[in-house]
């Protein structure tokens, strides 16, 4: 036998980057991208963080106080909806999870839509026509199951030869579900216009991320699908968006899928209904909150000249006028009528259903509450 | 291979449902099919032959094997301005859809009061009898037709079944379209291609009759049938009725049949409880029991795992197990 | 945390879960609990409490976000011996357990003739009321009850909720136990650690009476339990029964009750068309016809998407619904 | 701005192998394996493989005489059924698709019980005691779903302390499922011993395995749960054995879950129910022969001396004898009684389908055919 025989060799690599450019202090670590050479788009930028944290702490306040029902807090990941919401183009479709408030704002979603949703009321995502939010999809509560959408969205895109990409986003805990890996598995057979956003805020409700697959990085599952796959401080708004548009952009010229790891934190609860201190440690989220996205954001564009102690104080007032009106609006909101229930579930109500609604009219208001 | 149009042609169903996909897909471009095997090899039990040569394999899309994904695409296309027509390869194989059907095609028009909804087809082969491997004799209507918010339809002729689809094509919400897999080539029946829809609301009266009124859908119509046959040579009157359209159910044509024969039997193939048949005798049971002589017979198969080929016929009903129980409901209550 | 045996103590019916959970798994080594949130967190109805801490992360198994890997985790474990118990966050996550239940765990004995099985239960809390995001209100039961080889448990009360879990767990094949959310703790009865079992085939009959059968199961148990106190106080009297072992079905105490009565109302939460109400109506319009006094009235959910929260109470039966279907009944069929 | 400021750096990496001892003519391009020093057990594999084929070639032959349903060759892929046969222990379990016939043979399954499932006898997968068959799944037919399965037979094994493995196998079409990547996640979130086997044998049906998925290779898939993904030439029948004896022997000695990608390719129709004349070029099979595992194998086991013409010819005969004899045995077996759709739904038969059992009792023999 010849000894030298070789029985193996390598027939395919791949590598997984991670992006910072603002590090938690907020130095540059990186060269800033283009778009940061315009100051009222970084000050824009600000602005959406700050107002999202603003109506995230008065949605927290209404469920504390009975007046709104479960509430899915974005505390801590602000920086990835607001990156979402300014690398996305107008006729691109977001197809979303449900911590992504600051993208539905930027693209037109009324504050007090998303209370209504979480309020327990239908109309909240019905979206106003003539935004860029009307053509996006709701949010999205049965984890992971939206992903494939996508694929659907992307295809019809292919189809018509529209120039928009479809962004997808989701947390940690959805990469675990078959919904997600069906379609990162065949996004790249028709080399569609998608790009995957993971939020890994480290936590599935109670469930760490190490312990919710055996996978390094969650950016590695792309190569499952035969696509790119990176890792980007997620709490970097500078570093997401440039990210993010990049693969939008690759997506927009026929360049093909990508999935795009954004590294953040849960800073709160999963949701009011839970009491995350039964399963992480405080030491573990105080030691987040310095990584946290607005903290470092602000100190760098302050040291850039771009942001005052007076902004800071104008932007403050201004947000919680904002999320104070959202919640006056949702709160004044009347409950739609009971036969509502009917409306929607057909184009047209067919003969079947006629009598139940008669009877549910005939009934009456039973007592819809926020 | 594309049909002459307009002019009535001697079909079996499958024919009928390949001409029907011709038809729509060359009148409406937004109209697109997509599955397993659906391209160049035009499905495997041939519905979709032609597609591809004819329209491209753009709008005849060829998927991974994953039928989540098959479901969750043709929700994402038809939020599009697309009328996609899902082909799964057999009804036991729908189990993967049920999940983004229930909690997305179904709610979305609801879900967003109306700014986005699900115009698609999800089209199986369904039901038992040609002797195929396990899961491919699957009963899958009363799993879908207890949702709200889809429509379930089921043909058992080619004409029901070129003027159905065309219907669950063009209407604006989710449907799920079983196709009998024992009656494909069953038999033929001239069909011409009109382009006419079907009602997707009303069952049909087959066959009128004042004595027993016979109810089924899908594959077990045939049996229906014959069972009627062997009635009429007894000098007893069945009327038969096909429920092609089980949900939403037209419960007004069938109360009003009971109410003129005062005697009904059900037949379904599917396992017995929790079956449409029980659906229709709970209504029976509510507003036409005044009308009923007897009690209201359910002919179904056994609540046993679908048994495979050697057994299949002893689980499936044929017409003597339809008999047996007409035979019941004329002892209790004798033809007058 | 460990509860003390054989001492009733006044629980709720999360209580109960929670102390036949730990019973069972302290009798029966191969007794193993996974899921969602089950270990730390102790499930997100605290259902899982303690059992983390009592028998170690080897049998208390916090899985990854994935239903689907759950049944079939639950189905692999089971053909090894042991006996697992799955907890599904809310019924409206159970979808994709579907395809795994329903065409390996009701299968896998019969497909091997009894070489493998699976004794596992699928637990989840199910039904609405509790003001809770979309999917966490669903009515799942008929989608499971619909499928042979599956035994569907719905405890209304949490004596019943020990006893059936026990029996669940203890049963050798394939369990889907769905538990009542809105009733969790609602109210508490005293409970027995004593470590028995109740039957998985029999319907309870609570209270007895002459002149209706009210038929019910789960959470909709206690609206008609407040609808028979409120019949009492007019001189009615209701046999209420409790269906808590919905598949297989008990008829034979439903039939019992009704030949006494005469007149049956049957409340589901559930969406009506196709639901569990409609196959007990069924039996009645086949095996009861003829002693039914007025027609079998169902008191359902309707055929509409679950609303979201404020609109819930729209579409959950409520003591005012089952009334008016009673008034009905009684109408026809006046009391002599 | 400091010019060197470097955003992004690679945080991991993934390489994948591919292994080939034998090239398609039968020479040796790697070294053997230390179970080829046994010629015996060499031999044994050989004739396993003729048998294989003898068997396959029967079932397609009872399928056309109409007296067996639907049949799935595994003509062309019997190498991996035989690595599987003789890498497996006794202890371990098999978690099969329905290609791996060799492999059950060699665990103890008669060969009628795969006739009898075929032509519709449930008792088919009734595996005879006593045999290392007898704690094996049985065939899967509904694509991918068995795979999760092996998640809790290899957590059981965990949990024992048992040394055993869950050796699961299935197509390149089974890898799209998200029950396939569900199992893939998780499997390394517990270090399980299992081995995910996957025969690509270059077609799902009529979808060509480049259109199956995105991903250049089958392997790579692995790398989504973090574990180690690898090729073999599956008609390599002493590649495949050694890749995946390793595999199982990492798997026992606590090093955790790995996939092979067994590379092959499906030389007959999908099923007897399919005509690949449709979808694919005569060239292509043809071409496919050349790679034909038992002509290889046969080719070096003569040069080295271990098999004659005269061991062929005794085999080849051998070999039909088996087949025929099943075949015999299958045609010559009664159907179940008509009750027996009862006996097994439930572990004892409940009172609610008593009826029903004895309505078909008393209907009598309905006529089952083979
Ligand atoms: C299919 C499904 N299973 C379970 C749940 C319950 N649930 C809600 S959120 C959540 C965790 C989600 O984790 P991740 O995807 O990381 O998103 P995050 O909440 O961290 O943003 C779970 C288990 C659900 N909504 N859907
Ligand atoms: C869930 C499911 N979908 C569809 C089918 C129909 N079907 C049977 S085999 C097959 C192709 C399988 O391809 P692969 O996994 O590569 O295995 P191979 O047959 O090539 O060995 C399909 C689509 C099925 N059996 N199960
Ligand atoms: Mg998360
Ligand atoms: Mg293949």
């Amino acid at each position: 036998m010849n000894p030298e025989l070789s029985a193996t060799r390598k027939v395919a690599s791949f590598d997984v980057f991670y992006t910072q450019i603002l590090d938690p202090e907020g130095h540059l670590v990186g060269t800033p991208p283009a778009f940061a050479q315009d100051a009222d788009e970084l000050r824009a930028m600000y602005r959406l963080m700050v107002i999202t944290r603003a109506f995230d702490k008065k949605a927290v306040a209404l469920q504390r106080t009975g007046s709104l029902g479960t509430y899915a807090a974005c505390l801590g990941q602000e920086a990835i909806g607001v990156a979402m919401g300014f690398a996305l183009r107008a006729e691109d479709v977001l197809i979303p999870a449900y911590r992504e408030y600051a993208a539905q704002f930027k693209r037109g979603v009324p504050m007090e839509n998303i209370l209504l949703y979480w309020g327990g009321d239908e109309r909240g995502m019905r979206y106003p026509a003539g935004t860029p939010a009307a053509h996006d999809f709701p949010l999205s509560v049965p984890i992971g199951t939206h992903i494939p959408h996508a694929i659907g969205v992307a295809y019809a895109f292919k189809l018509k030869k529209e120039n928009r990409v479809a962004l997808v986003s989701f947390g940690d805990g959805a990469t675990s579900k078959g919904d997600f890996y069906e379609a990162v598995s065949s996004a790249k057979v028709w080399n569609l216009p998608i790009v995957f956003l993971v939020s890994n805020n480290q936590w599935a409700i109670s469930m760490p991320r190490a312990r919710q697959t055996g996978a390094q990085t969650i950016a590695q599952k792309a190569f499952a699908g035969g696509m790119p796959g990176e890792q980007v401080d997620g709490n970097d708004v500078l570093a997401t968006r440039l990210v993010l548009e990049r693969a939008l952009e690759r997506a927009r010229q026929g360049g093909g899928p990508s999935l795009i790891e954004a590294i953040t934190y849960r800073l709160h609860d999963h949701t009011t209904a839970d009491d995350a201190r039964r399963y992480r440690s405080e030491a573990e989220v105080q030691a987040a909150w310095a990584r946290c996205p607005i903290k470092r954001y602000k100190a760098w564009l302050e040291a850039s000249g771009h942001w005052s102690a007076a902004d800071e104080e104008r932007l403050q007032a201004e947000a919680a006028a904002a999320a104070e009106a959202a919640a006056r609006n949702y709160l004044n909101t009347p409950p739609e009528p009971p036969g509502a229930i009917f409306d929607h579930v057909y184009a047209s109500l067919p003969k079947a259903l006629e009598w139940q609604r008669a009877e549910v009219i005939a009934r009456g208001p039973i007592g819809g509450e926020h | 291979m594309a049909p002459t149009p307009n002019e009535a042609q001697n079909l079996t169903i499958i024919e009928a449902i390949n001409l029907a996909l011709h038809a729509e897909m060359a009148r409406d471009p937004s109209v697109l099919v997509l599955g397993e095997d659906i391209g160049k090899n035009g499905g495997v039990f041939r519905a979709t032959v032609g597609l591809l040569d004819r329209f491209g394999e753009d709008r005849v899309v060829d998927t991974p094997l994953a039928e989540t994904l098959v479901a969750a695409m043709a929700i994402g296309l038809s939020t599009q301005g697309f009328k996609p027509v899902a082909e799964i390869q057999f009804s036991g194989f729908l189990y993967p859809c049920v999940d983004q059907v229930v909690n997305h095609a179904t709610r979305l028009r609801n879900r967003t009061r109306g700014r986005l909804s699900c115009p698609l087809v999800i089209r199986a082969p369904n039901w038992g009898g040609i002797h195929a491997p396990e899961h491919h004799s699957e009963s899958l209507e009363t799993t879908f037709a207890h949702m709200p918010g889809l429509r379930v339809v089921c043909p058992s002729n080619p004409a029901r079944a070129y003027g159905l689809l065309l219907a669950a094509i063009r209407d604006p919400d989710p449907v799920i379209f079983l196709e009998p897999t024992r009656c494909y080539r069953l038999f033929k029946q001239p069909v011409e291609d009109h382009g006419e829809a079907l009602p997707l609301d009303t069952c049909f009266v087959e066959r009128e009759g004042t004595d027993l009124t016979l109810v089924s859908w899908g594959a077990m119509m045939h049996d229906t049938r014959l069972a009627a046959d062997r009635l009429a040579e007894e000098g007893i009157g069945a009327e038969v009725i096909d429920v092609a359209t089980l949900k939403p159910l037209d419960m007004d044509t069938i109360l009003a049949s009971v109410a003129k024969t005062g005697r009904c039997v059900i037949v379904q193939e599917s396992p017995r409880a929790g079956g449409w048949a029980s659906e229709i005798a709970a209504n029976l049971a509510e507003h036409g029991l005044l009308s009923l002589f007897a009690p209201v017979m359910r002919v179904s198969g056994y609540d046993t795992v679908m048994p495979l080929a050697r057994s299949e016929r002893v689980y499936i009903p044929d017409v003597d197990r339809i008999l047996k129980e007409v035979r019941k409901v004329f002892e209790i209550a004798p033809k007058s």
